[in-house]
């Protein structure tokens, strides 16, 4: 793929902008874009379905290695979409952003809350869904100062009959299904001086994968591997340093020739500088089971200043693909090298099969910070499409031959200057909420924004405990007043197909079933359903809080599919809270079905009129 | 007719000797200000000849024809022809001079304008209130690395200066080896400097920037190449860790009373609003060259900064006697 | 209408009084006491406030300095504290530069102008009343802060972002600001009275090749302020709002530009320099001859000169900027431009010397002071090619050396002939002579004190001693120079001293020196000493440029008629002539005593205390009243003919 | 003849002397305006030392840095808010508090919400020893003076409460009128246990911090 190729990509892609109509989107009235390219040529597309849970369960939290979050499940469809009604509803209490997805495992619903990080097991047998057994692991206080972007959890993971989930104060937890009992909890690091803990683990066999978070008070990254029965640690590889540290070895083979040499994670440093490199893993961790590749990406360089840390500063803004029983890395590559923005790179990496210049190739889609949408070959980490997917002022083009952006000098920000219109801000094209990918059409449908901002750099002293970052900003939207949009995207050509444009951000993850919808949520607290070929809205629904949480469908013991998403706004959609309508924070877990109905309904169980079935499981409320 | 040459003939005109006088700019050792010394004594001395020769004809032109005692009214009023001759020749022969010395000012500003061979070191030098910050950058990033207050360049190297402000406007200036360039925030001037012989070479800021202006100078040490890789190697190591008992609870001290403004590269200490302390005891002064670098100056400079600097950064952090021995042990051991 | 008049004088050459002075004087005599103080309009008392006012002010600046040399003369002393140190260098500079040297030029200008031109007052005496109120009122206004301790504290210069509310927030800066801002009025009113005077009120047949080099130096330093004072006005009004209401005019992060303010500060500062000497040297050229017993040399080239200087002064401002790395193209022009400059300086000293060699020249104090003043002039000159020559500038800017150039120009052309002016003119004020004897110790004491003060300066220059450094360390070489410097300003000072004692000692106790002691050639000569309020008796009719030597010089036949001329004596009247070759034009009807400067004046640094207390009520007021005075003093009277007459019954 | 009616020096003198003097009263007459020498360092009675734990550790349990009731020495002094807005900037605390001190990862500094008491003194107590939620302690990395300045930094952005302010919400003030509508009943309410939202007086503001300047966790 020449760059006149990608060149003239871009330029489609723009132009396809244009026929976007600006258009206000009123909360639910959307607007599909160009119609939809003819299905045979993308029908080549596809994604491996391993682990294979059982469909009608969500054991994972981005539901298969994949991270394709598809459902087979299609009783909802097209056709019955409109009769989705809330059929119960389940509130944890804590007032953060709730970033989490449930998990489905037999007839067992798993939920942890964000700080203090309590879980709870919730019986879908019984009628409302009751608690079984909750756990509140008590974590230190001390974290909730120390969390760069509010005390969040993004995700938890089950495992050999064992929940487990990181804890904000660097801790690992692991607690028994059966009981709600802690089986063992592995301390990963002091969060006194600034390391907290909100990724989702992610399991590949009797391993799990943990990384920290704390970037933004210079702590290097790390990515460790912990035995799911014992949670000793196996390895750990860090995001900066000597090869040794990074596990770097003999078989690490990057695609292109500035990321070859020996100790790059200290030669790209200023002096002593990579002690304090940030590049965390707080994202997702996607595995290719034939392959044998784990692959993650790492967080911004630390300071965020970047005139007093010259050099490439790698591997932060970059991914790895790791060898999950060593640790060892195969190739890396770096999106953003000496990242001036705070682009980061730990974006989802969606693993697919799929057809590029006449070759069947194994690859993984990113949307990274920096705007532009990476279709990388997972085998040997070279990128074959790279193209904005959302407005962008910083890079004046790609270079394909080293696979870099180039740099537009004037929107570098400077010490003591202030630099207007950086587009995208620092929290980018897209941040971490997680695409979807439906084979049946071929697309991925991400959540992304329409921001910019005037930045000013500050020369940072590193203070440990305090943050090292010193950036400060402002934000505003980009061109048209809307800060975000849900678009389909075509990781084969790099085009967008059709894209709907949200008043807020647009902070949700994606969910994509068989039954040809795909399901996302708005920082306002729209919960819509949309046409995943033409992008319509077919069904909309306003929850108590705004959504930045990924939605997740299964189908419950009584046969029906349910699906569900947490509404608690907090995050990084608190950059829009100065915005009118904004809304204020909520903890509740919403799950609807067709017309409402679960277990509770049925023969047995009287219902009040109006039609909404009685909750209250309390013999002396029967008959009222 | 270089500076040396001139130096030496005019040394006997010079009223002061100029050895013991560390900044003077009459004496220099570099190609960016030999040529300047050239155009200096020059000027000195054509001027020198102008004011004798203009002194010598007010005082002849007064007592040649002055008149004797009596009244104003009794000298007659005459207007002789030939006044104007005067300011013909006058005139003249000051516009030749001058156009002189206008070309000479050309050729010399071309020669110093900017450095004839491709500077093969760049340090970028932030002036702060009340001391200088010099980065030197390397194309290697892990060569890059942070001192204050004193420069160690190679000899017979072209060395470029990148001046950046950041708080008021300073002049960095080292007589010896080139002219002032002032260092103003919101922009990055460039100098360079060169040193034909080794040797220490000082400077001082010479653009008032508060209350210690007159604290803040900075020297050059010119060195053989080896030496200059020898020292640069050190620099970019680690500090070393204190081994007796005093120095390491003088860590644990210096960690929690000094790590917000001062870094010691290899300790959690990373605070950049003072200078880089890591190989403090490599400098020859102290406080911007207030002080020079002894046990005794250590010891009352940071139990009490501001009786030796009023109003300069460094607060007077209180300690007991106990915990400044320690911390004054363990900064002795960063050398 | 031109009445014939008898003169003779006794053999002091004192006029017989006729009863026409008594009418003349009852109508310009300013009335006595308080109110005529305060009211009074009449050129001389003011020039006479002026010259007073900013001899106080160099008694406080020299003390100032002083103090300084007292901390300076060692190493390592602490007889002031930094803050202290910095204060005084501010104010030092700022009362010498802004406070005498200009003031005391004017004050000279405002006294004589009407006497050298042959004209009864300035065009616009009330004009000329709020230049001096103003201009006290600013000097007092920036004196406030000094007692408290607020006193400015960033130089004369004050640059920005030290001058910047993040690094001065307190209000020492807003002093320095609205102070100048304030000081600006008064010059500004001031020249411009200067330059209308100059057109309108010349005696008939002075036309403009017959004007004194004082008149020339003065036109040419009030047309030099009209254009450059707006520069620093505007400078400060920028930093004044960029320190209170938060815009960004020097603020670096939001984009603006420190450098904007030395642009503006010295596109103001080297013309402000040029104002405050030209003046001086035409002292010089006026004074000198009449020791010489002959006319000037070489009139026209020096008059020509005069204006050069200023006009290619106003193109070397960027030589004070050389070390800010400035491309080097633009650094090249500005440094031959300013050395250019130098040619018509030479010009001017060759005249001085051509005058006294060829003339006889009487060795009285005043000619020691002006022509001991040429010496100095060369120095100053010389130093200040040296440092235009902009390699070597970057090693000589910002050391001692320029100050002792800024010295032996500010001191050696502006004092010096001011003293020897003083000598030259006191006759004529008081109509008594200075004590020769007293005026020779005087003399020698300031010329040794200053020499041995300042030129040790250029050596602790040459030895890179920096400028504004309240101390140094021992083993930099500069104590001895720092020594004798310290040694020599204070004889200096004692020489100054001296000269108040003459002073002081003459008025009462002069001999008496009747209306030309000097068989000076000027006008103001022509009139009796001390002179009346209304100056001439008769306006008269000029026709050359040394109307007391016409008969003896004899070149032409042409006579100036100094007892027959128009008498103007229906009120306070003068008479008003063409520009260029000054014919009779009208008669101008000048007002009378008026208190509305005065209370302008006051209002007006209501206004500015207003400013500096943060309260917009007292600067609302402070604004309210100054409009009520300017329709105070613009009411059109009858006595002036500014209101229709009634109708003759 | 030697007229006298010239005008003597002496009457200017005066002239001068007399205006010098209605200035002096006219300018003087401004209060407030004391200027602080600058950085001589003020010995508060530091109240005990802390123990020797790093800078980052939390040191809730230190002793308290100061009285409960001490005034700030530098209110309202220029050079010191000037000083306390750099040091906000030098220390980091912009990196939590939001570079406006609007919150971010730590709290609001300019409402009238404070977790640990927010007269001078407290808020000095809260930077000397630190506080359990990651404030991090400042009592050893920064002298008395220091910690005055970023208080009197912090009071000029119009949050901090007046002492008498908070006696009324300790003793709870039975006439409401005199309060501030805005603020609730009583301050004092005991600290809520970790996690447990109190929502208080206008709804949105909770103990919870609100989230940070920027989103990347």
């Amino acid at each position: 793929m020449n760059c006149s190729v990608a060149a003239r990509l871009a330029m489609a892609l723009f132009l396809s902008q244009l026929y976007v109509p600006q258009a206000f989107a009123a909360s639910d009235s959307t607007v599909p874009a160009a119609s939809l390219a003819p299905l045979t040529a993308l029908q080549s597309t596809s994604a491996s379905t391993a682990p294979n849970d059982p469909a009608g369960e969500w054991h994972m939290q981005a539901h298969d290695y994949a991270n394709t979050r598809y459902s087979t499940l299609d009783q909802i469809n097209l056709s019955n979409v409109g009769r989705l009604r809330v059929a119960w509803t389940f509130s944890d209490g804590a007032m953060y952003g709730h970033e989490g997805a449930p998990l489905v495992v037999g007839s067992m619903m798993y939920v942890v809350a964000p700080f203090p990080d309590v879980a709870y097991a919730l019986d879908l047998s019984k009628p409302g869904s009751p608690i079984k057994w909750s756990f509140a692991p008590d974590p230190s206080p001390i974290a909730i100062g120390k969390a760069c972007c509010d005390a969040v959890i993004r995700g938890w993971a089950y495992a050999k009959g064992k929940l487990i989930y990181n804890l904000l104060d660097d801790h690992t937890v692991a607690v028994d299904v059966k009981t709600g009992k802690q089986i063992w909890r592995t301390k990963m690091g002091n969060v006194e001086n600034g390391e907290t803990m909100t990724m989702a683990p992610f399991v590949v066999g009797d391993k799990v994968f943990v990384g920290n978070s704390g970037g933004e008070l210079g702590k290097i990254g790390w990515l460790a591997a912990l035995d799911v029965d014992t949670g000793k640690e196996l390895w750990r590889a860090y995001s900066a340093g000597s090869d040794q540290l990074v596990k770097i070895g003999p078989d690490f083979k990057p695609y292109y020739d500035w990321l070859k040499g020996k100790d790059l994670g200290i030669s790209t440093w200023p002096a002593d500088m990579w002690r304090t490199a940030g590049g965390a893993v707080w994202g997702w961790i996607s595995y290719d089971p034939d392959l044998n590749l784990l692959y993650y990406g790492t967080s911004n360089p630390s300071p965020r200043v970047p005139v007093q840390r010259p050099g490439l500063n790698l591997w932060s803004s970059s991914m790895f693909a790791r060898d999950p029983d060593t640790g060892a890395a195969k190739w890396a590559y770096s999106f953003t090298p000496h990242d001036q923005w705070d682009y980061d790179g730990v974006n989802e990496n969606v693993l697919l099969d799929l057809t590029i210049g006449g070759r069947r190739r194994k690859v993984l889609v990113q949307f990274n910070r920096n705007a532009y949408a990476y279709t990388i070959d997972r085998e040997t980490g070279e990128v074959l499409v790279a193209a904005p997917f959302a407005y962008q002022t910083w890079s004046s083009g790609f270079d394909m031959k080293s696979a870099t952006a180039i740099v537009r000098p004037d929107k570098e920000p400077k010490p003591n200057i202030k630099t207007t219109d950086v587009c995208p801000p620092d929290i980018g094209g897209k941040d971490w909420q997680p695409s979807a990918f439906s084979p049946k059409t071929g697309l991925l449908y991400a959540g992304i924004f329409n921001i910019c901002m005037d930045v000013t750099d500050h020369r940072q002293s590193y203070i440990s405990g305090t943050p090292y970052d010193g950036m400060e900003m402002t934000r505003q939207a980009g061109p048209g007043k809307h800060w975000g949009e849900f678009m389909a995207w075509d990781p084969v050509n790099g085009r967008k197909v059709w894209a709907i444009e949200e008043t807020f951000m647009t902070m949700s993850g994606a969910l994509a079933t068989a039954g040809d919808l795909v399901f996302y949520g708005t920082v306002d607290g729209w919960f819509r359903a949309v046409n995943d070929r033409t992008g319509k809205v077919l069904w909309s629904q306003k929850l108590g809080s705004g959504i930045i949480a990924a939605p997740m469908t299964y189908q419950g013991p009584d046969g029906r599919q349910y699906v569900a998403v947490y509404a608690g706004v907090g995050g990084g959609a608190m950059v829009s809270k100065a915005m009118p309508g904004f809304p204020p924070r909520g903890s509740t877990l919403y799950v609807f079905s067709l017309d409402g109905d679960s277990v509770s309904t049925g023969l047995e169980m009287p219902t009040t009129e109006g039609g909404s079935t009685s909750t209250q499981n309390d013999n002396s409320q029967t008959g009222r | 007719m270089n500076g040396r040459h001139f130096a030496s003939a005019a040394s006997l005109l010079a009223l002061c000797g100029c050895s013991y006088a560390p900044l003077t700019y009459m004496r220099t050792y570099g190609p960016a200000a030999d040529p300047i010394t050239s155009l200096g004594w020059g000027l000195t001395i054509v001027c020198s000849i102008v004011v004798v020769v203009i002194t010598m004809l007010v005082l002849i032109a007064t007592l040649r024809a002055r008149a004797t005692r009596g009244s104003m009214a009794a000298i007659a009023i005459s207007r002789s022809s030939n006044g104007l001759l005067w300011i013909y020749i006058g005139t003249g022969l000051s516009s030749l001079v001058l156009l002189g010395l206008l070309i000479w000012t050309m050729i010399t500003l071309a020669a110093v304008a900017d450095s004839p061979k491709a500077p093969s070191l760049t340090i970028e030098i932030r002036a702060h209130q009340w001391w200088w910050e010099a980065r030197y950058i390397d194309p290697i990033a892990a060569d890059t690395f942070v001192t204050a207050n004193e420069l160690h360049i190679p000899v017979g190297t072209a060395v470029r200066l990148r001046l950046i402000g950041d708080d008021v406007i300073h002049s960095f200036w080292i007589p010896a080896l080139a002219g002032k360039t002032d260092v103003i925030p919101g922009q990055t001037n460039a100098a360079w400097i060169e040193a034909t012989t080794a040797g220490l070479y000082r400077g001082q800021c010479t653009e008032y920037c508060g209350l210690q202006h007159a604290h803040m100078s900075e020297a050059v040490i010119a060195e053989s190449d080896a030496q200059f890789q020898q020292w640069r190697t050190l620099q970019l190591s680690d500090a070393a860790s204190p081994e007796s008992a005093t120095s390491l609870q003088g860590q644990q001290v210096f960690l929690s009373h000094c790590a917000a403004c001062h870094t010691v590269r290899g300790t959690d200490a990373g605070g950049i609003l003072g200078p880089d302390l890591t190989h403090l005891m490599g400098r020859r002064t102290i406080a911007a060259g207030t002080l020079p670098n002894n046990l005794d100056s250590l010891t009352r400079w940071i139990a009490n900064a501001q009786a030796i600097k009023p109003g300069c950064q460094m607060p007077a952090v209180e300690l007991s006697h106990e915990d400044l021995v320690a911390v004054v042990a363990y900064v002795q051991t960063l050398d | 209408m031109i009445t014939p008049g008898l003169t003779e004088s006794d053999p002091l050459g004192v006029q017989r009084a006729l009863p026409i002075d008594a009418k003349l004087d009852a109508i310009w005599r300013t009335q006595p006491g308080l109110i005529g103080t305060l009211s009074c309009v009449d050129h001389k008392r003011i020039g006479l406030r002026y010259i007073v006012t900013a001899f106080i002010f160099l008694i406080v600046g020299g003390i100032e300095a002083l103090t300084m040399r007292l901390q300076l003369s060692h190493s390592n002393l602490t007889i002031l504290s930094p803050e202290a140190y910095d204060q005084l260098f501010t104010m030092h500079g700022f009362t010498m530069i802004f406070l005498y040297a200009g003031p005391v030029l004017s004050g000279f200008s405002n006294y004589l102008w009407p006497l050298l031109l042959g004209s009864r007052d300035m065009a616009f005496p009330r004009l000329n009343a709020l230049s001096y109120w103003v201009y006290l009122l600013a000097g007092v206004f920036l004196y406030v802060s000094f007692p408290l301790g607020m006193a400015p504290n960033a130089g004369w210069f004050n640059y920005p972002p030290l001058a910047s509310g993040t690094y001065n927030p307190g209000p020492n800066i807003d002093f320095y600001l609205l102070g100048l801002i304030f000081l600006g009025i008064s010059v500004t009113v001031g020249s411009a009275n200067f330059l209308v005077s100059l057109m309108r009120t010349r005696a008939p047949g002075m036309s403009i090749n017959r004007l004194p080099i004082l008149v020339w130096g003065t036109l040419t330093a009030s047309i030099g302020n009209l254009l450059a004072v707006p520069a620093v006005s505007l400078a400060c009004v920028l930093l004044f709002m960029d320190r209170q209401f938060g815009t960004h005019f020097f603020d670096v992060e939001q984009q603006g530009q420190p450098l904007l303010w030395q642009h503006l500060f010295w596109m103001f500062g080297h013309p402000w320099v040029y104002a405050i000497v030209l003046p001086a040297l035409g002292i010089v050229s006026d004074a000198l001859p009449t020791f010489c017993r002959r006319p000037l040399v070489g009139y026209t080239p020096v008059a020509i000169a005069t204006v050069a200087t200023m006009v290619v002064g106003f193109g070397v401002w960027l030589h004070h900027m050389f070390a800010t790395g400035m491309p080097m193209l633009s650094v090249a022009f500005f440094s031959a431009a300013s050395l250019v400059i130098t040619i018509p300086s030479a010009v001017s000293t060759f005249a001085w010397i051509a005058t006294i060699w060829t003339g006889k020249p009487v060795l009285t104090t005043a000619f020691l002071f002006l022509s001991s003043f040429i010496v100095l002039f060369v120095i100053g000159g010389a130093s200040g090619v040296m440092t235009g020559a902009v390699p070597f500038d970057w090693q000589l800017t910002d050391t001692y050396f320029v100050v002792a150039h800024l010295h032996y120009v500010l001191i050696g052309i502006n004092v010096f002939p001011v003293i020897g002016g003083i000598y030259y003119w006191f006759p004529k004020v008081t109509g008594r002579l200075m004590n020769e004897r007293l005026g020779r110790w005087n003399f020698w004491t300031m010329l040794i004190g200053f020499n041995v003060g300042f030129f040790p300066m250029h050596i602790a220059g040459l030895m890179g001693m920096p400028r504004r450094i309240y101390t140094y360390d021992h083993g930099l070489g500069w104590d001895t120079v720092n020594l004798i410097t310290t040694v020599g300003s204070f004889v200096f000072a004692i020489g100054v001293g001296l000269f108040l004692v003459n002073l002081f000692v003459s008025l009462r106790r002069g001999k008496a020196a009747g209306d030309n002691p000097w068989d000076a050639p000027t006008l103001e000569w022509s009139v009796p000493s001390p002179v009346p309020a209304y100056n001439f008796r008769v306006i008269p009719i000029v026709a050359s440029r040394h109307p007391l030597w016409e008969g003896r010089l004899d070149e032409f036949p042409e006579r100036s008629s100094l007892t027959d001329g128009y008498v103007l004596n229906q009120g306070r009247e003068t008479l008003a002539t063409t520009v260029l070759d000054a014919q009779p034009d009208l008669i101008l009807k000048m007002p009378g005593d008026s208190m509305a400067p005065l209370l302008l004046s006051l209002a007006l640094s209501l206004l500015f205390v207003g400013l500096i207390l943060h309260s917009a009520w007292i600067s609302g007021m402070g604004a309210l009243l100054s409009g009520i005075a300017i329709v105070i003093w613009l009411w059109p009277k009858r006595a002036l003919g500014q209101r229709a007459e009634a109708p003759h019954v | 003849m030697v007229t006298t009616r010239r005008n003597s020096p002496r009457a200017s003198l005066a002239a001068t002397g007399l205006f010098i003097g209605i200035a002096v009263a006219l300018c003087g007459c401004k209060q407030g305006r004391q200027s602080s020498a600058p950085n001589q360092a003020q010995t508060l009675p530091p109240e005990g030392a802390l123990n020797s734990l790093p800078l980052g550790a939390l040191a809730g349990g230190a002793r308290l840095g100061v009285p409960d009731n001490i005034a700030n020495p530098l209110a309202g002094n220029d050079e010191a808010i000037a000083a306390g807005h750099q040091l906000f900037m030098e220390m980091n605390c912009a990196g939590c508090h939001g570079y406006d001190a609007k919150g971010g990862m730590g709290p609001n500094l300019t409402d009238k919400y404070w977790r640990y008491g927010g007269m001078p003194s407290s808020i000095y107590n809260s930077i000397y020893a630190g506080r359990p939620q990651g404030m991090p302690a400042w009592g050893k990395a920064l002298p008395p003076q220091d910690i005055w300045r970023l208080v009197t930094f912090i009071q000029s952005l119009g949050g901090t409460v007046s002492a008498t302010y908070y006696q009324v919400g300790l003793e709870g003030d039975h006439d409401i009128s005199s309060v501030a509508p805005e603020v609730p009943h009583s301050l004092g309410d005991a600290y809520l246990p970790a996690g447990v939202a109190a929502v208080t007086g206008s709804g949105e503001r909770l103990s919870a911090p609100t989230t940070s300047p920027s989103q990347s966790p």
